[in-house]
């Protein structure tokens, strides 16, 4: 039997992907996440003196926090198994990255372990933010210079 | 009218995270490509002026996923250089700010005091 | 799976009819005519369903809630009804704000008797809308 | 390369220690010490691993009536870098060690080396075997434990187990070690670490194949061929590579995998087990007191293993593995 002949084996036997019931679950659970999100901005609009601009700071920050607890005490690993992109993609998600990181690396002390890998699985977002941010507004500044585009 | 809000930011955020998810599934990305693959997204659409009445429109839908972390970065560096041209490309990236990359630092660190991993199953 | 699509759409037609828009502006307006005038304007902004305007001396609040399906236009319909606004009347302080927290605030000084503490809370607010992230 | 070991050496013990969610096995009762603490008692998921390591050996030791000066050689491996844990126990134990790595397929690899120093009469006892334990090897493989992802079906969940075995001279009412075969590494060009029975499923066709071939027997001739961990998919893709060689799908139900069947039937682990210590846990308990009661007479033992690390599966390449077997009599 060779490699090709195995592969299309291989596939014949893999159950596939179940793409229909992994989208209903991530567009469940993410647009959940989004919902608490709106619910928590409103008790900080109600509440505090935020607005609809300074609330948004509030929110992230709160539902980060929702998240490190969460990941702490392994429930949001069940979620992440449950709804994969559901729970990946919201700010949440992120936090988990972090978090868990972080725990993994209390081993091997504060310095190596907990700040060499904190960033092990959230680095290429933050990287990624950062460096697209910076094209962006390269880009715009030249369209901008030649008169292309108004900021 | 209120319940609508909720019911866009429940769609729009429901969204954006079934694009994750056909990303992984279909694109056979793994989560952190995916997850950058939503920042650049989300940057590229503030570039392009499309994000902010996005999230005029969903509040929490579009605040809360992460290609609003590549929409904050990008507006902070593009006013920076709306305010100070060529320089401001460089200085807004000291800028700029992102509320979920500090929180998630301070609550990493506090919860790697903490919790230990565990290896539960359910 | 045909209930889930209910869910969903039903919301779009019946927001589609309703057109049912509340206009309030505060009692202690001493003038009549701008009054009405302002409610007339923001009445004739299709996008808004709630609008209230907090007159209080030379400071006009204006906090508009904008129809939820047509939010992404919310800077928009900002700008246009502060502009009409601030054409019509020069002399006054305007501040058009879709903003859910002035929308909010401002329902509570609507019944506001006292002038002086009503023109402060205004002005609060204004700085409050003002803030950025 | 397929071994005889005329001599036949025996396997005079065996000890098998477990983590807390190996309560959950099939297995469990065939077991000798489940831990209450996935970490023994130690600070970090590390040193646990070597502890658990230790306390099997100790089984081992301890059901023969033997001490540690007794044994002559400690042949063991397990998924860690470097094999620290292993290492460490080893320290601990103070017998002259060798550390092997063969992945998952170290469990039988070891036997079989320690099967060889006995046969040349270099060793009276050897304890041969292999570990795992779930949060130090999915931390290193795959993500921090407590971060939250899809798994498919596919994927495998590393169990936290020891298994070592006693390698001595031939006993008659002992199961005795009659052949080995040492598998090549085979690479389909599987890519996806998250489907290892996919990706292990040819070596361990390879390995049974040629072993079958150089002893002249049928499948038929065992009462039993237990893979270590295609999971339950892998034994899937295994039984159909073996009935598209033509052989009988009724035969094919001698073939099953420890992998598969080690958490039973719930889904939470989607296809099963993995790990090193899987394979061990399973074929150096179960295995070895069905052989003694005489339920089998003839197995083979197949430990794969997916020679990979998470630095080859970021740069692109396929995933080697291979399959190390040894076949067991009972007289």
């Amino acid at each position: 039997m060779d490699p090709q002949e195995y592969q299309q084996l291989e596939q014949q036997i893999t159950p596939p992907t179940p793409y229909v019931k992994n989208v209903l679950k991530a567009f469940l659970v993410g647009g959940l996440i989004c919902t608490i999100g709106q619910a928590i901005m409103y008790l900080y609009i109600i509440f505090f003196d935020f607005t609809d601009k300074t609330a948004g700071n509030a929110t992230t920050a709160t539902m980060v926090f929702i998240a490190a607890v969460l990941t702490g005490l392994g429930i949001y690993r069940k979620l992440g198994a449950f709804a994969g992109a559901g729970s990946a993609v919201p700010v949440t998600g992120f936090s988990n990255a972090v978090v868990s990181a972080a725990i993994e690396g209390r081993t091997e002390g504060m310095v190596l372990g907990v700040g060499g890998n904190i960033f092990k699985l959230a680095g290429s977002v933050i990287l990624f933010g950062v460096g697209s941010a910076f094209f962006v507004a390269l880009i715009k500044l030249i369209l901008v210079t030649a008169g292309v585009v108004k900021w | 009218m209120l319940f609508f809000n909720f019911l866009i930011a429940f769609m729009v955020g429901g969204i954006i995270c079934v694009i994750g998810q056909l990303l992984m599934d279909v694109g056979k990305l793994t989560p952190g490509h995916t997850l950058v693959t939503l920042v650049v997204a989300g940057s590229i659409l503030d570039g392009l002026g499309l994000y902010d009445p996005l999230i005029d429109f969903a509040g929490a839908g579009a605040t809360i996923p992460i290609t609003s972390f590549g929409n904050a970065l990008t507006h902070g560096a593009m006013a920076e250089a709306e305010k100070h041209g060529w320089v401001g490309v460089l200085t807004g990236m000291f800028e700029v700010t992102s509320s979920g990359i500090s929180a998630a630092i301070v609550f990493g660190f506090l919860a790697a005091l903490i919790f230990k991993p565990k290896g539960k199953v359910d | 799976m045909k209930k889930f699509i209910i869910f969903f759409f039903v919301p779009f037609f019946l927001i589609g009819c309703s057109n049912e828009q509340i206009v309030k502006v505060s009692n202690n307006a001493a003038d009549g005519e701008k009054r009405e005038e302002i409610e007339n304007l923001i009445r004739d902004t299709k996008e808004v369903y709630t609008g209230t305007a907090i007159l209080a001396g030379d400071e006009l609040l204006v906090a508009i809630q904008v129809n939820p399906w047509l939010g992404y236009k919310e800077q928009k319909v900002e700008k246009k009804l502060q502009k009409e606004i601030k054409e019509k009347y020069p002399d006054l302080h305007v501040l058009v704000s879709s903003d859910y927290k002035m929308h909010w605030e401002s329902q509570k000084l609507l019944n506001e008797k006292d002038s002086k503490k009503l023109k402060d809370e205004v002005k609060k607010l204004k700085d409050l809308a003002k803030e950025e992230t | 390369m397929v071994i005889l070991f005329t001599s036949k050496p025996s396997i005079i013990a065996c000890g098998v220690a477990a983590g807390p969610l190996e309560q959950r096995s099939v297995f469990y009762s065939y077991f000798d010490s489940v831990a209450e603490d996935e970490r023994w008692g130690q600070k970090s998921n590390e040193q646990g691993h070597s502890k658990m390591i230790q306390e099997a050996c100790d089984i081992v030791m301890e059901k023969a009536k033997i001490k540690n000066l007794d044994v002559d050689f400690f042949l063991s491996g397990d998924l860690v870098n470097q094999m620290t844990p292993t290492n460490f126990a080893a320290r601990e134990l103070a017998i002259s060690f060798i550390g092997l790595f063969s992945a998952c397929a170290t469990s039988v690899s070891s036997v079989i080396v320690a099967s060889l120093l006995t046969e040349l009469g270099a060793s009276q006892y050897a304890i041969a075997g292999a570990a795992s334990q779930h949060n130090a090897i999915e931390r290193q493989f795959r993500y921090p434990i407590n971060y939250g992802f899809q798994k498919p079906a596919t994927a495998q969940w590393t169990v936290t187990a020891a298994g070592y075995a006693l390698i001595g001279k031939h006993d008659p009412n002992l199961p005795s070690i009659v052949a080995g075969t040492v598998g090549k590494v085979v690479d389909y060009g599987e890519v996806n670490p998250l489907h290892m029975g996919g990706a292990m499923a040819p070596a361990a066709y390879d390995t049974i194949t040629s072993h079958l071939k150089k002893r002249h027997q049928k499948i038929t001739d065992y009462d039993l061929i237990m893979t270590g961990d295609l999971g339950k998919i892998g034994l899937k893709i295994l039984k159909a590579m073996f009935a598209q060689s033509g052989e009988k799908q009724e035969d094919l139900e001698i073939f099953r995998d420890a992998g598969g069947e080690f958490y039973g039937e719930d889904e939470k682990f989607q296809a099963g087990a993995s790990g090193a210590g899987c394979s061990a846990s399973v074929f150096f308990s179960y295995i070895e007191q069905q052989l003694k009661t005489g339920r089998f007479k003839r197995v083979l033992l197949v430990a794969t293993g997916a020679l990979l690390s998470p630095l080859s599966y970021q740069q692109g390449e396929t995933i080697p593995c291979t399959a190390h077997a040894i076949e067991i009599t009972m007289e």
